[in-house]
């Protein structure tokens, strides 16, 4: 009984009810993260296998992907995202399967016909754009997605992603002056990993936040802890809805951590040191849901470990599937250059 | 039939299918109640109001970046860009974003975003107000670049522009904005892209021209004439994708080919056309193939003296179509 | 007596006098501001008058420039001007025949030998850098100056000038991260007219103030009145006082107006009113400059006529000297593409 | 003799230039403790400190754009661009800006600036790490642009880049980076811009490729030597200005043409070859002028077998050869 009632008290307080998440939803955001995590994991197992050449990864940034997922209606919202957004992509709706096959370059890669590299996430029918790799150049064209909004005059709202090393860029700096003069129902989410490649950020700029940035622009900022999948979501929600009530756009910077290398071509020891990462290991973004999960009652060994199945079940089934998958013919290199004529 | 100049054919045509597609919105520099700086946007605000006609901040990246924007929205955005020479900072925008958007996602996303650029020398405008920007862009696959020289291919291309699902880079020659009239049919038509347009027929050379130089090509056409030397003219129209049959085909009737571009020469738009020719029309030609350019010099200087030098003209087209009709 | 030591008086309180400028600096001051004015003004008629194809005008921002080029050592510190820096560039040392010469497009002038339009002032004597007409890209590049500076470790500094709508481009963005992140002796001076060609200042920032935007580099803002020479002045010296310290750089913002069209193929009725040209031509630089100077004693009528005088005669001399040289021959059309071989 | 990589011929140029002359310094994203994502810039933090090996931000619109003032204060600047691909935000500091300085200046004002960029596909990089970008650039007057395809002649005209006033952009293969070996003499030599190359001496055809396809068209010469076939083979090492001379002369003992380039075809590189040859040589050809180069399409597809068939090869070479001899 008094077990009980403690429980209770303790899912009243919950911070996931206070925003509104059902236990449900809080398990699915848990999901998300984790999913994200164990396929991230295995595609940097397959790249050392030799099994595929290439992987650039969200590992350390899923908490902020998935947080900031759930403040969206998904396929309603628009993503732009950049290549760390695998949680955020999973989360909006592609299947494992469909990263898989990116990344393995095979036919049936739903984001590019394997035209791109892997991490190049896109679907038409999840308006999730298809990113190009020079940086920054999705902003100025998520503040484009939200003008078209704001021109037909819905309420739909705007993702897009990027690095604080992107920020350096001058598509920064003209898209968000975009949504500060018209106002736009954008939100610009900087993932604030700390480096930019090897470069750390106080290299990078002259101001110790992103979000400081957003006074330039009369826009608000909003710095969030972006291991905190509940704070982000929390942040994410207040900013869209304040795009969806006309009220602009939110520059919102997550501070996180990438504790994996830059990318399989990366050697991350070369410019810091180890007692930095394992520092921020303690602050996993997998680990700090699972804790506040258990913390709450909704999550014990047994469940975890229910997930675990799942979540490698899913990744085995991905695997196998882009593995066994043929490449595209070689004269697809040639399909979709020039469109039809409209019909209009 | 009206009879329009290459401006004004500019103007209905926006006014037109802006009538008809409330999708339509325009946005550039100063394109709202100054009507932009050529004019070319004059009345459209007052017919279409702030909201479809729109003044950008002075940032050609993100007028592009946001015309992409709303083009994958599914809106038809027309961006000014004010000058030729201020394209350049919207290159990585154009190059790697609009035209690469159709083929990075495999068909699931497309670009139908119009680029209208006033462009070309000969106005006084010096290095930075003169340039021609054709061959950055015409190398660019996914990208349609296109060059109408008269009211009547204007108006026809673009209202085409409007009807493709992929960017498009219309080029006005600034020269021949008030300087070209032509009659317009009341009826309507359109101009596919990729068609070229034989605009003068004859027998002893081919010369291909686009924009002011096409027009600069007839001329020479008139003058040589008189000396019994008989020139078809081939106006490309569009830049990319290039239509070699039409051009192939007088090469082959003429045996002769002069390629007339006003851009500096190396790697202008004419050194692909040259290519085309050496590659599959060497059997039919009976003279090296010729190009009137402009000189390898960073762009068209200031001073008269410097600029009539640099600039092709009438003069210097129908000398080299004189030499190679004597060869 | 009493007359005279009223003189004292208001000279010793004179707002030159407490800037460290003598009687003959704060006259020296009002003389360039003039004689870029009579100058400007002539452009304007040889226009009218089919003599010349084109004029773009400094007129009103006369102040500002001259202001600013007072707080620099001319010929050591480095310029990289704008098309309206017309006063600014005659302070630096340039003359009004070098100007009409350029205005006429004629042989010898020194910016460009005629290869670009008017009002593109560049002297390497000087130390004024050879600008473009694409606006903003001095930006960066006079950051890169002031880098160089620093590299070679001199007490140089750079000024740079554009306009507020120019801020907007991604240019400025980058050269200001640059000169934050490094602490860069360069002082970026917008000279605030209001309009962007036809469009107001609320179309182009969703920010009142072009300073406010220091703050996104870390950098110090400043607003000053661009129509009080003695004002910019002051600001700039200790901009230009900090730069030398290796403080690093200043965004200093002059608000002033620029009563003429935007230039001689420009029509300003569409898109401002009269009365609001009026309104700011009540604030005029030559007018508020030279009342200045009467109240202090400096001035009056019989020596405002000299000065005007001298203008007339310099603005004189330069027309006719312009006038009167020749067109430089066709083939300098070819000079200077490329250079001979250094000889390291 | 050392025998070098092409990266290595990279580095070890860069160190010896900076210990000659204190104004060099190098930038770029990542050049640091990092020595760039493809380590061209190894060592030389270590040697030569932060103030002259410059981490820069995530930037290259004020990479070039600081290092354009750093070269008219009379620094050398070298500034690394992280990939080809991402050079296209810097276009206009490049093209309008760089490039235009001395000609705007009438020579008042000088950009030695040195451009470093890896580009080229076969690297399983895909459309945005696999760019050419040599057409863009060559057309641009006042700019030299180099692509030399082997450690002798990296070493020597990166020497060269040193001691020019005006901007290069020197470009790097990387996928030659570390496949290329070869000797490089231990005296002092360098390499002048717009000389060409003749790196296999022939007789039937006139094969003109430069970076990774000089090297397909050496083992595609191979090839059909066995077939009896001779192939000269002109590498042009600078793009811009093109060297005419040396692949005209070849051309004419050969009287047959291929021009190689990886990048997409239309107003490619070898467009103004082509038609170089079509215009001054002439009467000297006895079969179409031929090219070999990626077809028109956005870039390099990812996936190995599209990749495959974008990238031109010495298979491919080889059979245009063959068509070429037995024309
Ligand atoms: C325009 C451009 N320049 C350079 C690169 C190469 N590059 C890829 S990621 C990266 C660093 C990005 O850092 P940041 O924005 O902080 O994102 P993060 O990778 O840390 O998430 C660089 C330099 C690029 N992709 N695009
Ligand atoms: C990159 C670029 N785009 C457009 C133009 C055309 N243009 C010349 S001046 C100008 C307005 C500049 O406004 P602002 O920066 O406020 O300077 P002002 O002329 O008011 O002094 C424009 C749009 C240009 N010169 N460069
Ligand atoms: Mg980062
Ligand atoms: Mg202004």
């Amino acid at each position: 009984m008094i077990a009980a009632a403690k429980i209770n008290e303790v899912k009243t307080k919950a911070q996931h009810r206070a925003l509104g998440l059902s236990d449900e939803q809080a398990l699915e955001l848990y999901w998300h993260i984790l999913l994200a995590r164990r396929l991230d994991e295995r595609m940097w197992i397959l790249h050392r296998q030799h099994e595929v050449a290439f992987h650039i990864s969200g590992i350390g940034h899923e908490a902020t992907q998935v947080g900031a997922a759930f403040a969206l209606r998904k396929g309603y919202d628009w993503v732009h995202p950049y290549y760390r957004d695998l949680a955020l992509s999973l989360t909006i709706g592609m299947t494992p399967r469909d990263l898989m096959l990116a990344l393995y370059g095979k036919q049936g890669e739903p984001s590019s016909g394997a035209h791109q590299m892997p991490a190049h996430y896109g679907n038409r029918a999840l308006k999730i754009v298809s990113g190009s790799s020079p940086v920054a150049t999705q902003i100025p064209q998520a503040a484009g997605i939200a003008f078209a909004i704001k021109y037909k005059g819905t309420d739909e709202v705007v993702l897009t992603c990027f690095g604080e090393g992107s920020t350096a860029e001058g598509d920064f700096h003209e898209g968000l002056n975009w949504a500060g003069i018209f106002k736009l129902p954008v939100i610009f989410l900087c993932q604030n990993n700390q480096y930019a490649i090897s470069v750390p950020v106080h290299k990078e700029m002259p101001v110790p936040n992103v979000a400081d940035r957003a006074v330039a622009y009369g826009m608000t900022g909003v710095i969030v802890d972006g291991n905190d999948a509940l704070e982000v979501y929390r942040v994410m929600r207040e900013a869209v809805e304040r795009a969806r009530r006309g009220e602009g756009a939110t520059l919102v910077e997550a501070k996180t951590y990438r504790p994996v290398p830059h990318s399989s071509d990366d050697d991350d020891r070369t410019y810091r040191s180890r007692a930095e990462v394992d520092e921020w290991k303690k602050k996993d973004p997998v680990l700090r849901m699972r804790q506040y999960l258990e913390s709450v009652g909704l999550l014990n060994e047994a469940r975890s470990q229910e997930y675990e199945a799942r979540a490698k079940q899913a990744v085995d089934d991905a695997n196998e599937f882009a593995k066994n998958a043929s490449y595209p013919p070689a004269e697809a290199a040639l399909e979709n250059v020039w469109g039809e004529i409209s019909r209009q | 039939m009206a009879v329009l100049t290459n401006i004004e054919a500019v103007t209905r045509t926006l006014q037109e299918e802006m009538r008809r597609d409330p999708n339509i919105f325009i946005t550039g520099e100063d394109v709202g109640v100054r009507g932009g700086v050529f004019r070319a946007t004059k009345g459209l605000i007052e017919e279409f109001g702030e909201k479809r006609v729109v003044d950008s901040p002075l940032s050609e990246l993100s007028i592009v970046g946001i015309g992409i924007g709303a083009a994958l929205y599914g809106l038809r955005p027309v961006a000014e860009i004010q000058f030729a020479d201020f394209i350049a900072p919207a290159f990585n925008q154009i190059v790697n974003e609009a035209a690469r958007l159709r083929y990075r996602s495999n068909g699931g996303w497309t670009c139908p975003l119009i680029m209208r650029v006033p462009y070309g020398g000969g106005v006084g405008g010096g290095l930075y107000h003169s340039q021609s920007i054709e061959a950055f862009y015409a190398h660019v696959p996914g990208l349609y670049v296109v060059a109408p020289a008269t009211p009547y291919d204007v108006v026809g291309m673009l209202r085409y522009a409007f009807r493709v699902n992929d960017p498009v880079l219309f080029l006005e020659h600034k020269k021949a904005y008030r300087l070209i009239k032509g009659e317009v049919p009341d009826e309507y038509y359109s101009i596919p892209f990729g068609k070229a347009d034989v605009k003068h027929v004859g027998t002893d050379v081919t010369v291909i021209a686009f924009g002011l130089m096409l027009h600069e090509s007839l001329n020479a056409a008139e003058q040589v004439a008189r000396d019994g030397i008989s020139v078809e003219i081939v106006d490309p129209r569009t830049l990319n994708p290039i239509d070699k049959e039409t051009i192939l085909a007088s090469v082959k009737k003429t045996s002769k080919a002069l390629i007339v571009y006003e851009d500096n020469l190396t790697l202008g738009w004419g050194a692909e056309v040259a290519a085309i020719i050496a590659g599959e029309a060497f059997e039919y030609l009976d003279a090296p193939v010729m190009r009137v350019a402009g000189p390898d010099v960073p762009a068209v200087p200031f001073a008269r003296t410097m600029q009539d030098f640099f600039m092709p003209n009438a003069e210097k087209i129908a000398a080299a179509v004189r030499k190679l009709a004597r060869y």
